[in-house]
Order: C-alpha cells, then sequence, then structure tokens
C-alpha cells in the first residue's frame, strides 16, 4: 500500500444476477482471486491477484464473469505509458530485474501483416485441392547441390539424414519443466499424428515420451540437462540451442522449486537445485567450436540425425547463418524476437533481436548468394500466428517454420503472459498436480491436430490459387508476395515488389 | 450400449457435471434462472478426497441392475437401449433403491420420489450433459 | 424335444421374479401360474401407500399389462392348489384339475398369523392387512370418525398406520413387545421412531396384548380398555410351507432350499417369502419376507428351472421404511460387544447412525434420518467386503466410493458392472 | 515508361510444334512454318521463333552464335569481347526477306566459333562451360548486346511477329533440318522484344514453351545459385537452363530429368518398386526448388532429339503423333495435320510424362 500501491490491471466483473453460486470460478483460479462468503452468500474476487487467464470466465456456466481491463490510469502522458510508469514503480520497490513471460508484446511492426499474397487470374489456372493432389511434405536437412554417379553410370542417391515432415510445421522447443506433462504428452502425441515433429527443450525427454522419438527433436542446450547417449539416439534430430528470439543471449533458470520428481530426473540434475543453462555453451565460443559440437552430436549419432543449430535473430543474422552452414549442420532455426519464453528479463524480450521476417529473408538470400543455400534447411519461428504466416515464410525461402505460442493456445492458454509464476491455470505452465491435470492430452493432442489439419488445409487453399500444387515450388518463390505500406529499404531486404509492381 | 465412464485422472472437481445436470433436468432453458438461489439435486455428484483426488459419480446403468430387482413399485426398469429408467408416477419413495445401490447413484427429489440418472434421455439435452460439460473430457459417454 | 412346462404356485414378486428368471434362461416353454388373488401381480408393499394416496390403483402392478402375454404365461385367478404330486410331477388344484409340470416354483408366500384372541369372532369390523383385497375392504370401513385399533406394531402394522391416518378419527396400536418395529430397531430407534408417530396423533400400547374382545371393544391385559370402530390384525406372518410338506420335502419355519433355491423334491423350487434364507449377515437360516430378496430368489429359481445357472447366496435382511418424511434403512445383523460385535455410532440433529461390524465384516446397520448413499453400506454387508482392504474410518463417516481406494473406482466407474 | 524484357516478369501463353526425322532425314523449314497457321490464334504477334537442329553441316564443330544487337556500336563493343575470347572462322549478318509484318528489326548476326584455347587454360572451363559462361557474361553485362543461340549445328531463329511470317522472314525453307522446333507467342503484358521470343536457347539446348509457370521465382532463385542468370525473367529462360544443369552439369539422363522438373507425386512414388521409389525419392529431395509447377508444355530440342514434357497435372494440351520416321508434337492436332494429313498414333501423353524422340545413332 501507499507509495508501492500499484492499482490492478484488471477488473473482474460479475453478473450477480446470473451466478449461481456453483463456485466454479472460487475452485478454478489458481490465483486465489474469487472467495464465496457464505455470510453474505456472495462469491467476493479480488482483482490484484487476477492475471486475466480467463480460466474462471471460460468455465462460468451461466456467463456470470468477465475480466475487462481497469480503467483507473495514471494521467495520460504519449511519453510516459502506464506500463512505463508502474514499471518504474515496481523497480523502485523491489530493486529487480523485471520478469515476463511469453513474446515481445509491443507494438514493432508485423511485416507479415504488411505482405500479400499472389493468386492466379487467367493466364494460368488455380488448382483446386479438393480436386488434385497439393503437396506439403518436406524434407529438413542438407542435400548437397552434385549428383554423383557410380562407375556403372547410376546414380548415387545417398543423402544425408534427412526430417521428413508432413507439413512445413514443427511444434517449436518447451522445454518439460517450463511446460508440463500433459503439454509435452499433447505435443508428442499431436506431432506423431500429424507426422511432424515436436521439440523436448532443454529439460530432457521424460522416459514415458521415448516411444514418440521418431516425431521427437531432442535438444543440446547450454546447460547440458537430460543429455545422455540414449536421449540423443532417441530423436529424430539433435537441435543445439544456442540462443532463444525472447531472450538472444540470455541463458534460462528453472528454480529449484520446480525441480522436483520427474523433472529432476528427466533433467537429471538434484530434486530441488536451481536449473541454469549458462547464457553461452561454455564450449561454444567461435565458430568453429560450434562445428565440433556439430561432428560430435553426429559421431554420438552416426551421423543418422541432421543436427539442427538455432539462433536467435539478431542484428548480424546472415552472417551467422553463413558460418552455422558451413559448420556441418544439416539445418538453421532461426528464432525471431517476438517468440515466447517461459520467463524472460522483460527489458531483453522487448528490445532485443530483430524481426523474423526481416532475418529470413537476408539469410535466405545470403545462403543463396553464396550458393550454399541447398546445403542446409532453414526453420524459422518467432511468432507465427496463422497459415498465412506460413506461407509467407515459405515463400520467403523458409523450408519450415517453428510454432510455439499457436502450439499453446490450442492448447488452452489465454496469453496472460504470467508462466514465471508457476500458477498456470490451464495446465501448461505448470508442475502442481492439481493445475496439469487440467490439460487433459486427450484434448491437447486432439486440439493440435485440429489446429494443424486447419492450417495444412488454409495452406493447400492458399497454394492452389497460387497455382502450385507442391510447397517445395513455394519455398523462395518471392515473386508470389508483394509488400503494402513498406518502404523501399523494407522491400530490398524482404526481396519483394510492392504491391501494384 | 453406450454408458457414462468417468476417469478420475482428468477430473478436476470443479462441479460443473452437477450443475449441468441440475440445469438439465430442470425443463428450464436459461440455467441461472434454473439454478439461482436452488440447492441443486443432481444425479450425478463429485466426491473429493485429500491428495486432489476428485471424480464424479452417476448410475453405472448396470447389466443386472439391483436396484430394479429390489424396487417394490416396480417403477423402475431398463429401456431398450439398456437405461435405468425410473417411472415417476409409478415411484412412491420408499427408498429400496438408495438403499441397494451400490454406487449411491440413487437420491431423493424435491417430490419425495427417487432420481437417477437417466442419460438425458428424457430432458431435452438429449445426452448427457454432465458429458457434454465437462471441461476436462473426464466423463464420457460410449461403449466399452 | 418337447418343449418344458413350467408351473408357479403364487402370483407375488417372486413369481415375477421367477417369470423373468425362466424368460433367461428359456424364451419359449409355456409356464402356468396358479393365483389365489384374482389379480395380476401387484406391488404388495404399496397397498398402503394405495391408501395414503401416493399411489393409485392402476400403477400398484408390478409389471405392465401385457406382461403374461409377452411372457407365455397362462394364470389360472381364484386358484389355489392343494397337492404336489412330486414323483409324478404334478400338482393338483382344489378343483381336482391336475396340471403336469417339468419344473415347479412354490411361491406360495405368506399368510397372516392370527392369534387365538379371546372374542375375536365378536368384532364386527376386523381387517388382515396383506393383501389388495384387505386393503380394499379396509377402504370400505375407514370413515372420519373411524376409531382404530391396530395390533401389532410391525412393519404392516405401522405402514397400515401411515396409509390411513388422514383417513380415520384416531389410532391406537398395541404390541405385545415393549417397542416398536421390534425385528428391525433397537430400543432407541424404535423410541425415536414412536415419538415421530406420537407426535402425528397416534396411541401406542406397548408390551401390552389384548385380553379379550367385546365387540367393538378391546379388554387389554394392562387393564385398559380400547374402545374401536376398526381393528387391524397386523400380528406377524407365517410361511405358507403346507404343499411341500405334504409332498415330503423339507420344511423348518419356512421350505428349505439349496442355494439354487432347489427344495428336498425333485425339480421342485421354492421362492419368496415361504421360504429360509441363508442370513450371510449373520450366518443363520431365516425367513426373510422382503422384496428384493422375494424378486431375487425366484429369479434364481427360474433361471435354474429352466437349466440356466444362477446362485443366490447374498440374502441379508434389510429395510426402508419411512413414517410421516422420518426415513429409516436397517439392513443385516447387529451383533452385541458381548456377541464380538463392535459398534460405530454417530449421532446428528435427529439421525442416528448406527454400524455393526464383527470380524473385520461390517454385518448390519441401522440408518434414522440419514440414509444418502446407504446402499454403499450395503453392498460391504451383501458383498462381505473386508474393511482392511477400505478406509473403514472414512466410510463410516461418508458413504462413498472414495474408500475403496483407486483400483475398485477405475474398475466401476470406467468398466461396465 | 513501359518496361522492356527482363525488367519485369512476363507470363505468356502460346503454341508449341515440333517435327523430327527418327532416321535423321533432313526437311526444310517449310513444314513447320505450315504446322503453325492453324495455331494461329494462339500467338498474338508478339513473339514468334523456330530451332533446327542440323543445319550448319559445313560448321558443324563450331558454336554458332547468332546474336541481336541494337546498333553497330553495341555490336563492336559485342565482337571485340567476342574476338578476346574465341576464334571465329566466319562472322555475317543473317539472311532475312524484308517484310511489313515484321518491324523494328535488331542487328542480327551469326558467327562460327571456337574459345580460345588459351582462355579454357586460363579459366580451367571446358568448351561448353567457357561458352555457357560468355553468353551469360554478354546477356547480363553488354548492354544492347543478345546472344539468343549458341549451340553447334543447330540455330534459333525468332523475331517479333506472328510465328508463320518469322518462318518466312528468316528464310527457314532454305534451311534443312533433321529436327524443328517452333513456337508462337502470347505475351499478356509486354509490347514484345526479339530477344524474349522462343525458342530459349543455351548451348546445344533449346527450348519451346507453353505454360506459366507457377514455381518460377523458386526455379530461379535456386538456379542463380549455380552461374545462371535470368536476364529475362521469362518461364522459358528459366526452364532452358534448369534443362542444361540437369543435362549437361550433372549429367542426368532425359528422363531423369523429367522427373526432377515433373517429379511424380509422392505418393505415386510411394507406389513405385523400390529402387526406382529410392531414385525418385532422392531426385525430388536434392532439388526440390527445381520442381516445376503450374501449366507447361515444352518441347526439349538437344543435339540429336527431342524431348516434350507436360507438367504432371496436364494443365496444358499436347499431342504426339506419327508418320513414316517422323514424330510430330504440337500444342494442338491440327498443327500435326497441317504437317502431315495423315498422322497417325495420335495421342495426349499423360503430365509428368516425357515423351523423348531421339535420331538414329550417327544419322545426324
Amino acid at each position: 500500500m501507499g507509495i508501492n500501491y500499484i492499482y490492478p490491471e484488471f477488473e473482474v466483473v460479475r453478473n450477480d444476477a446470473r451466478c449461481i453460486r456453483c463456485r466454479v470460478c472460487e475452485r478454478q483460479c489458481s490465483n486465489q482471486v474469487h472467495q464465496y462468503d457464505k455470510d453474505l452468500d456472495l462469491v467476493i474476487s479480488d482483482e490484484s491477484k487476477c492475471v486475466n487467464c480467463k480460466r474462471c470466465v471460460s468455465l462460468c456456466p451461466t456467463r456470470a464473469l468477465k475480466v475487462v481491463k481497469s480503467d483507473c490510469l495514471l494521467r495520460e502522458n504519449a511519453n510516459w505509458s502506464n506500463d512505463n510508469i508502474n514499471e518504474v514503480y515496481k523497480q523502485a520497490g523491489s530493486g529487480g530485474v523485471l520478469l515476463s513471460s511469453m513474446g515481445n508484446p509491443k507494438p514493432f511492426p508485423v511485416y507479415w501483416d504488411k505482405i500479400l499474397i499472389n493468386a492466379s487470374q487467367v493466364t494460368n489456372p488455380s488448382i483446386d485441392p479438393l480436386r488434385e493432389p497439393m503437396e506439403t511434405k518436406v524434407f529438413l536437412g542438407k542435400k548437397g547441390s552434385d549428383i554423383k554417379h557410380d562407375e556403372n553410370g547410376n546414380l548415387i542417391t545417398k543423402l544425408p539424414p534427412q526430417l521428413e515432415l508432413s507439413m512445413p510445421i514443427m511444434f517449436s522447443a518447451m522445454s518439460y519443466g517450463s511446460i508440463s506433462y500433459n503439454a509435452h504428452e499433447s505435443l508428442a502425441r499431436a506431432a506423431t499424428a500429424l507426422g511432424i515433429c515436436y521439440n523436448t527443450g532443454e529439460g530432457g525427454l521424460h522416459e514415458d515420451f521415448y516411444c514418440y522419438g521418431p516425431n521427437t527433436v531432442v535438444q543440446v542446450a547450454s546447460g547440458r540437462f537430460g543429455v545422455f547417449k540414449d536421449y540423443l539416439e532417441a530423436g529424430a534430430a539433435v537441435e543445439i540451442k544456442i540462443g532463444q528470439g525472447a531472450k538472444p543471449g540470455i541463458g534460462g533458470h528453472l528454480p529449484g522449486t520446480k525441480i522436483v520428481g520427474d523433472i529432476s530426473r528427466t533433467r537429471m540434475i538434484p530434486e530441488g537445485s536451481d536449473a541454469i543453462s549458462p547464457a553461452p555453451h561454455h564450449d561454444i565460443y567461435s565458430i568453429e567450436d560450434l562445428r565440433q559440437l556439430v561432428f560430435s552430436l553426429k559421431e554420438a549419432t552416426e551421423y543418422k540425425k541432421p543436427v539442427i543449430v538455432k539462433v536467435a535473430a539478431v542484428h548480424n543474422i546472415a552472417a551467422i547463418a553463413s558460418g552455422i552452414a558451413r559448420s556441418g549442420a544439416d539445418i538453421i532455426a532461426i528464432d525471431g524476437y517476438r517468440g515466447g519464453t517461459g520467463a524472460a528479463p522483460t527489458r531483453i524480450r522487448d528490445n532485443v533481436g530483430i524481426p523474423i521476417e526481416l532475418a529470413l529473408a537476408s539469410v535466405d538470400k545470403r545462403l543463396r548468394d553464396e550458393g550454399i543455400r541447398n546445403d542446409v534447411s532453414l526453420v524459422v519461428g518467432g511468432s507465427i500466428r496463422s497459415s498465412s504466416d506460413v506461407v509467407k515464410a515459405i515463400a520467403l525461402g523458409a523450408d519450415a517454420c517453428y510454432i510455439a505460442t499457436a502450439a499453446l493456445l490450442a492448447l488452452g492458454c489465454h496469453l496472460c503472459r504470467t508462466c514465471h509464476t508457476g500458477l498456470c491455470n490451464w495446465g501448461i505452465a505448470t508442475q502442481k498436480p492439481e493445475l496439469v491435470k487440467r490439460l487433459n492430452p486427450d484434448i491437447g493432442s486432439e486440439r493440435l491436430i485440429n489446429l494443424m489439419n486447419a492450417w495444412r488445409h488454409e495452406i493447400k487453399e492458399l497454394m492452389g490459387g497460387m497455382g502450385i500444387n507442391s510447397i517445395e515450388a513455394l519455398r523462395g518463390n518471392r515473386l508470389m508476395l508483394r509488400g503494402v505500406g513498406l518502404n523501399e529499404k523494407e522491400l530490398e531486404i524482404l526481396g519483394i515488389s510492392h504491391a501494384g509492381e | 450400449m453406450k454408458r457414462v465412464f468417468v476417469n478420475e485422472k482428468w477430473c478436476l472437481g470443479c462441479h460443473l457435471c452437477e450443475y449441468n445436470c441440475a440445469f438439465a433436468n430442470s425443463g428450464e432453458t436459461n440455467m441461472a434462472k434454473a439454478l439461482k438461489n436452488v440447492k441443486i439435486r443432481p444425479r450425478i455428484r463429485v466426491e473429493e478426497g485429500g491428495d486432489a483426488i476428485t471424480f464424479a459419480v452417476s448410475c453405472r446403468h448396470c447389466s443386472d441392475p439391483i436396484c430394479i430387482k429390489s424396487c417394490i413399485s416396480g417403477a423402475l426398469s431398463r429401456d431398450e437401449t439398456g437405461t435405468v429408467c425410473i417411472d415417476h408416477d409409478k415411484c412412491v419413495g420408499c427408498r429400496t433403491c438408495i438403499l441397494v445401490c451400490p454406487y449411491g447413484a440413487i437420491s431423493e427429489d424435491e417430490n419425495g420420489v427417487i432420481q437417477k440418472c437417466e442419460l438425458c434421455v428424457k430432458n431435452a439435452a438429449g445426452s448427457p450433459a454432465c458429458v457434454a460439460g465437462c471441461p476436462n473430457r473426464a466423463i464420457i459417454f460410449e461403449e466399452r | 424335444m418337447d418343449m418344458k412346462q413350467y408351473c408357479i404356485i403364487g402370483n407375488g414378486v417372486a413369481a415375477a421374479g421367477c417369470i423373468e428368471g425362466i424368460r433367461n434362461a428359456d424364451s419359449d416353454a409355456h409356464i402356468t401360474v396358479i393365483s389365489r388373488e384374482a389379480h395380476p401381480v401387484y406391488c404388495r408393499p404399496l397397498i398402503s401407500y394405495y391408501l395414503e394416496g401416493k399411489t393409485k390403483l392402476e400403477n400398484i402392478g408390478y409389471r405392465s399389462h401385457d406382461f403374461y402375454e409377452k411372457n407365455n404365461c397362462t394364470v389360472l385367478y381364484g386358484q389355489e392348489a392343494a397337492r404336489i404330486d412330486a414323483a409324478n410331477k404334478r400338482v393338483r388344484l382344489k378343483t381336482g384339475e391336475e396340471i403336469a409340470y417339468d419344473a415347479l416354483c412354490v411361491a406360495s408366500g405368506s399368510i397372516p398369523f392370527v392369534p387365538p384372541f379371546q372374542g375375536l369372532d365378536s368384532v364386527p369390523r376386523k381387517y388382515s392387512f396383506m393383501t389388495l383385497d384387505d386393503t380394499l375392504a379396509l377402504e370400505e370401513a375407514l370413515g372420519k370418525d373411524a376409531r382404530v385399533l391396530i395390533v401389532g406394531a410391525g412393519l404392516i402394522g405401522l405402514k397400515c398406520v401411515e396409509g390411513i391416518l388422514h383417513r380415520v378419527k384416531e389410532i391406537t396400536v398395541c404390541d405385545l413387545a415393549p417397542r416398536i418395529l421390534s425385528s428391525i430397531l433397537d430400543d432407541e430407534c424404535a423410541s425415536i421412531m414412536q415419538r415421530h408417530l406420537e407426535s402425528k396423533g397416534i396411541r401406542f400400547l406397548l408390551g401390552d396384548s389384548v385380553a379379550q374382545f367385546e365387540g367393538a371393544k378391546a379388554q387389554m391385559q394392562s387393564g385398559e380398555t380400547v374402545d374401536f370402530d376398526i381393528l387391524v390384525l397386523a400380528v406377524g406372518v407365517r410361511a405358507e410351507t403346507g404343499l411341500v410338506k405334504e409332498a415330503g420335502g423339507n420344511v423348518g419355519r419356512g421350505i428349505l432350499t439349496d442355494t439354487k433355491m432347489h427344495t428336498s423334491l425333485d425339480q421342485v423350487y421354492a421362492a419368496g417369502d415361504c421360504t429360509e434364507s441363508h442370513d450371510i449377515s449373520c450366518g443363520q437360516s431365516r425367513i426373510l419376507a422382503i422384496l428384493p430378496n422375494a424378486y431375487l430368489q425366484g429369479h434364481c429359481a427360474g433361471v435354474n428351472m429352466a437349466g440356466g445357472s444362477e446362485v443366490f447366496d447374498q440374502a441379508i435382511p434389510m429395510n426402508s421404511i419411512g413414517f410421516f418424511g422420518l426415513h429409516i434403512m436397517t439392513a443385516g445383523s447387529y451383533f452385541t460387544p458381548e456377541e464380538g460385535g463392535e459398534l460405530y455410532e454417530e449421532r446428528g440433529d435427529g439421525t442416528i447412525k448406527r454400524l455393526f461390524s464383527k470380524d473385520g465384516y461390517l454385518t448390519g446397520f441401522i440408518l434414522v434420518g440419514c440414509t444418502e448413499r446407504a446402499g454403499i453400506y450395503t453392498s460391504l454387508i451383501r458383498n462381505k467386503t473386508p474393511l482392511a482392504e477400505i478406509d473403514y474410518e472414512m466410510i463410516k463417516q461418508n458413504p462413498s466410493l472414495l474408500p475403496f481406494g483407486k483400483k475398485y473406482r477405475v474398475e466401476k466407474l470406467g468398466g461396465v458392472v | 515508361m513501359r518496361q522492356l524484357e527482363g525488367q519485369i516478369r512476363i507470363p505468356s501463353g502460346c503454341a508449341i510444334s515440333a517435327v523430327i526425322s527418327r532416321d535423321g532425314r533432313r526437311m526444310t523449314g517449310e513444314k513447320i512454318i505450315e504446322s503453325l497457321k492453324p495455331m494461329h490464334d494462339r500467338s498474338n504477334g508478339l513473339g514468334g521463333g523456330f530451332a533446327g537442329y542440323g543445319i550448319y553441316p559445313r560448321y558443324k564443330d563450331y558454336y554458332a552464335l547468332h546474336i541481336f544487337y541494337n546498333d553497330d556500336l553495341c555490336r563492336t563493343e559485342c565482337e571485340s569481347y567476342l574476338r578476346s575470347n574465341f576464334v571465329i572462322v566466319q562472322a555475317e549478318i543473317i539472311p532475312v526477306r524484308k517484310m511489313p509484318a515484321i518491324t523494328n528489326e535488331p542487328l542480327i548476326y551469326r558467327y562460327f566459333a571456337q574459345p580460345l584455347p588459351s582462355m579454357l587454360m586460363t579459366w580451367q572451363l571446358d568448351e561448353d562451360d567457357f561458352v555457357a559462361r560468355a553468353v551469360m557474361e554478354i546477356n547480363t553485362h553488354l548492354e544492347g548486346s543478345y546472344v539468343f543461340s549458341s549451340g553447334k549445328n543447330m540455330g534459333v531463329f525468332k523475331a517479333v511477329g506472328f510465328p508463320e511470317d518469322v518462318g518466312v522472314y528468316y528464310k527457314l525453307d532454305e534451311y534443312e533440318a533433321y529436327s524443328w522446333t517452333a513456337h508462337g507467342r502470347y505475351p499478356t503484358n509486354t509490347p514484345g522484344w526479339w530477344g524474349g521470343a522462343h525458342p530459349f536457347s543455351l548451348l546445344n539446348y533449346s527450348i519451346v514453351h507453353n505454360g506459366e509457370i507457377s514455381s518460377y521465382d523458386a526455379n530461379r532463385r535456386f538456379i542463380e545459385m549455380f552461374g545462371y542468370k535470368c536476364t529475362l525473367q521469362t518461364d522459358t529462360e528459366v526452364i532452358a537452363y534448369i534443362t542444361d544443369f540437369l543435362l549437361r552439369r550433372q549429367k542426368l539422363t532425359l528422363e531423369e530429368t523429367a522427373s526432377t522438373i515433373a517429379a511424380p507425386f509422392w505418393s505415386t512414388i510411394e507406389r513405385r518398386p523400390p529402387e526406382e521409389r529410392e531414385k525418385l525419392t532422392y531426385l525430388r529431395t536434392i532439388y526440390s526448388n527445381l520442381l516445376i509447377t503450374g501449366p507447361f508444355s515444352i518441347i526439349v530440342g538437344f543435339e540429336g532429339g527431342l524431348m516434350a514434357l507436360n507438367d504432371r497435372l496436364k494443365l496444358r494440351s499436347m499431342v504426339v503423333a506419327e508418320k513414316d520416321d517422323k514424330v510430330l508434337i504440337a500444342s494442338e492436332e491440327a498443327a500435326i495435320r497441317a504437317m502431315e494429313p495423315d498422322a497417325a498414333h495420335v495421342y495426349a501423353p499423360a503430365g509428368g510424362e516425357p515423351v523423348i524422340v531421339k535420331v538414329k545413332d550417327g544419322a545426324y
């Protein structure tokens, strides 16, 4: 109170004429916002605890509840926004670094929304995906450019290891620990049913999920948690995580309170000890060190699995990607600055990195200029929100997209951005058993499958409209894109023309 | 036959099934009107124990139902689908069925006769409202 | 092969159970039902509800109108069996007609027991309360000014009280026993119910009996005199065992059967109130004249008559009975501490719960006013569930499935039962 | 100002036809010109062209460079480049018949030349690579000069105009070839430019193409990694480079090339026998960006043969027929009938199924 007081951000509005005192809101709120008062026969709300996750709103059977933005604001100031001021208050009170979750919410330009997709008219036919085959299968991995023949003149058809996906989307890295067992199970089951991959993140692979290995990308991050021979061998591909779009240059920290039971066992660290992923890999201080790690992992997996190197999109990304391509990596994953996180320092999340659209365009161009684009596949993530984002990314030059926030939304996430509290009411970013059980993987996997099938349909519709019936003919096909409201420089970087040109 | 099955692994103890049941059997079209200021008498009941165990119980629609065999008025019977149904005109409220049901799935209604889950075949829901309203698919309606 | 001929003596709930049991195993063969009463099977316990106005005559039928037709039964209404010729597999009716059978079920029920009261013949309006005909006759006599004396404070007498109270001027109930419902309640519970009934205006003369009747006046042994207009005799019932006994079958207080409801006579089965049952709550054989028992026995007999195989070995006494809104449930046997029994007792506002256990099993209970989910307790007795396998402490307080443990629940709630 | 070809992407519809003698017998250009007349409406007067194989027996060991010049200044600049890289044994104006239907002619020259051995040494390239590079160099960097034919014993003749006029203009009745391909153009948004007409050719490969490929930029951006420069932004150009890349540089067979650019659907590949499945999967995977989607029918001319190919959905018409030792291919059967009224075995090849016709060994 007093000088520390910040008026709650949200208001819980209850229509008492509708409230039947079923107390679902009370039972379902892990933040204890709602409380039934027997004497008053009223459900009372303490909005100071509300994070606006909409669990109560979603479960209220009579629609008696809504959560709205509080209008108790400070005096309007175009320079000093309420958020700016409140953050100063918080830091003046605590002396600490501000923490946030999920992706950068600031109003930076979203280039996907300034790019439009082409369609066929008259001069060539659009293709009806309901009548004609429409192919979305992709192979990720090093292809090389030169074909070899044996002494009899026959083709030598051996390719380096490839990751086969039924559609150009994967669920990106989210560790067991940052998200729940049931969230992982949902992702793993959905990926398997869909013929795509999910990613363990740096939390290791729970023993129950080894059976989903053919659809699993196992991650090796700076903390090396849960990494051992069986783990590497279990996955379809191995990913070296250098950085994350939400917090480039920053490591991770899962507090010891979350390192319990299965999580401790899966991460292979003692219960209660903090899981600290260092900012850099302490065996990678330059590009030649990366090459050593890439080949160590290839040796460990007998050159049977593609190695992915994941980096955050930062200013010099084109050169970095070129270096990675030459390090022996089979796939480069680039994470844009709007990518999500379970917890990151707010300042870093909101101010470091570059948009994935620009990073992708410049990396694809750079690799082509150097003639090595066919030596690596490109996977991009960091706020791919819809099938049209996927189509635009592929046309800009990506081989596939990583999605995480969209996947979490399918699992019930309402983007309240308080993952770091561990009290996720939707059973996703929590390890509390009574919250974890709120995500039934039967539902979770079904919703993920629905989402991906819906996107696949939309991708096919968009492709058909362009007269393209195979996703590889879309890859890098920038003529299919036009910019709107972009300046010359942006168009140049994106390698696209302005609409009307 | 299709029955209601409960998987306590996914039951959240939210009690929504009870309210959905009471609403479905209220004959009202608005839940607030049906249940506001009413002590509900659901035909499904959530049990709660320590260790976050919660689960719902309703009539199992046994294949060899002892409630029917014990009914002194002939009010209980199985319909052609196997649903154990109650004829409220015949029931005199003797509660012998309550005395014999090993699941505690039969209870007294507000009129002194008994009520039990009839899989919503007699109300406007048409299929079990507890199942439709369960937010975590802990209650499912299927053939096993 | 010729179709089998089935015969059932009696047309009560045991007979209905027997018909449905036969049909379970044999869908075609003809069944002859010998019915002393001129009514299709009805719910005998409903006669008091009928008088009370809680049910109507058209709803008193136990099964639908086409029950016999659908089940290929011929009902001989108003007929009585006179003799069973077990050697030749024939039943002779009082009319002299004979019915051949391949399998016979004796479901003859019980008849009211009337003690030899002095001067009973001088009573102008006296009734039993067993059958629908008794009931209709009694109903004729009821009137706003009528004073009623009911002899017998057992289940039949008190249900009669409940049925007619609002239709007569006053009711006096006498019983030789010192408490009401002596067969199912202990002293305290009986007195709670007694007080409840007294609050409705009923007068009890307990530990007392009629010494002699003088017309519409009863001279009690205590010396008191009761003037009445209507006398209802509800002293008790006796199992109708005569036919089997005369045919040479083993009979105790009731007809003796094995767990397949077969008597000692070849192809003669018995079911219902005329039989003795093996009460698993106490391990003794006794007459359990309750409706669920009758149906279950009848059904079991029917299945076995038709060549199927069913065993009825879970008989226990149990009663759910309410008077004027106060409900009581009882089941099983109550062992005192001297008999090795253990008692759990819980009292609430006008409620009593008594759970009796012995040797690690629940053997019986009395629930006054707190009957929710009592079937869970009943199942513990019937299934002889070892209390060590469940959380007895928890279930004592709250009959629920939680104390059974996860495995049980997964099986029962996640599977077909 | 209207943009010229190369400054803007130009999709176009078209007519194609071809004839080849399996016995290697020489045919004048008259018949192939005839074939385009019934398909007049498939062109719009903005481009027509022909490729003939076996037309320069006298200079068969020399690269025949056909070049358009905007003016003499350009020619001087280009010839100086040529002289420093090639031994030129013959340089001449390509003879034409002046006619009202063909206007705005550039200067049209041809050179029979061989790379200077010293240059081959310097660049460590074989002859073909050297010539291809030189063509790219001229077309990309020498403004006003455009090499439109660079093979041996073959030549491309093209212009803005209706194709039947272009044939007469170039006096094709005076050339004899064992194989002819022809093209009538219907560009949708350009005044048309001589260089942009078809066939498009590099070294011995020539392409005539009808269609508008939806994979254009994906194909272009991929093939440009390998030294090609798509200066015209036309489908035909990129197909020509892909063909050169796969056939000449990667040494794929014609069938393998067809299986790359018109790869079977994955569902089809899965049904094939293991060995073939492995090969098709390999080709589709390694050169996934060379898959051509959208409607096309193309005829690839090469030394000693032709290959006709439709897109895998067969979104463009193309028929094949035979007459004696001749195989005839065209967008419409009428075109075939114009060449050989009683041609037999007329059929429409399935989408993605290459029709490969080769002249008997030694007959060309």
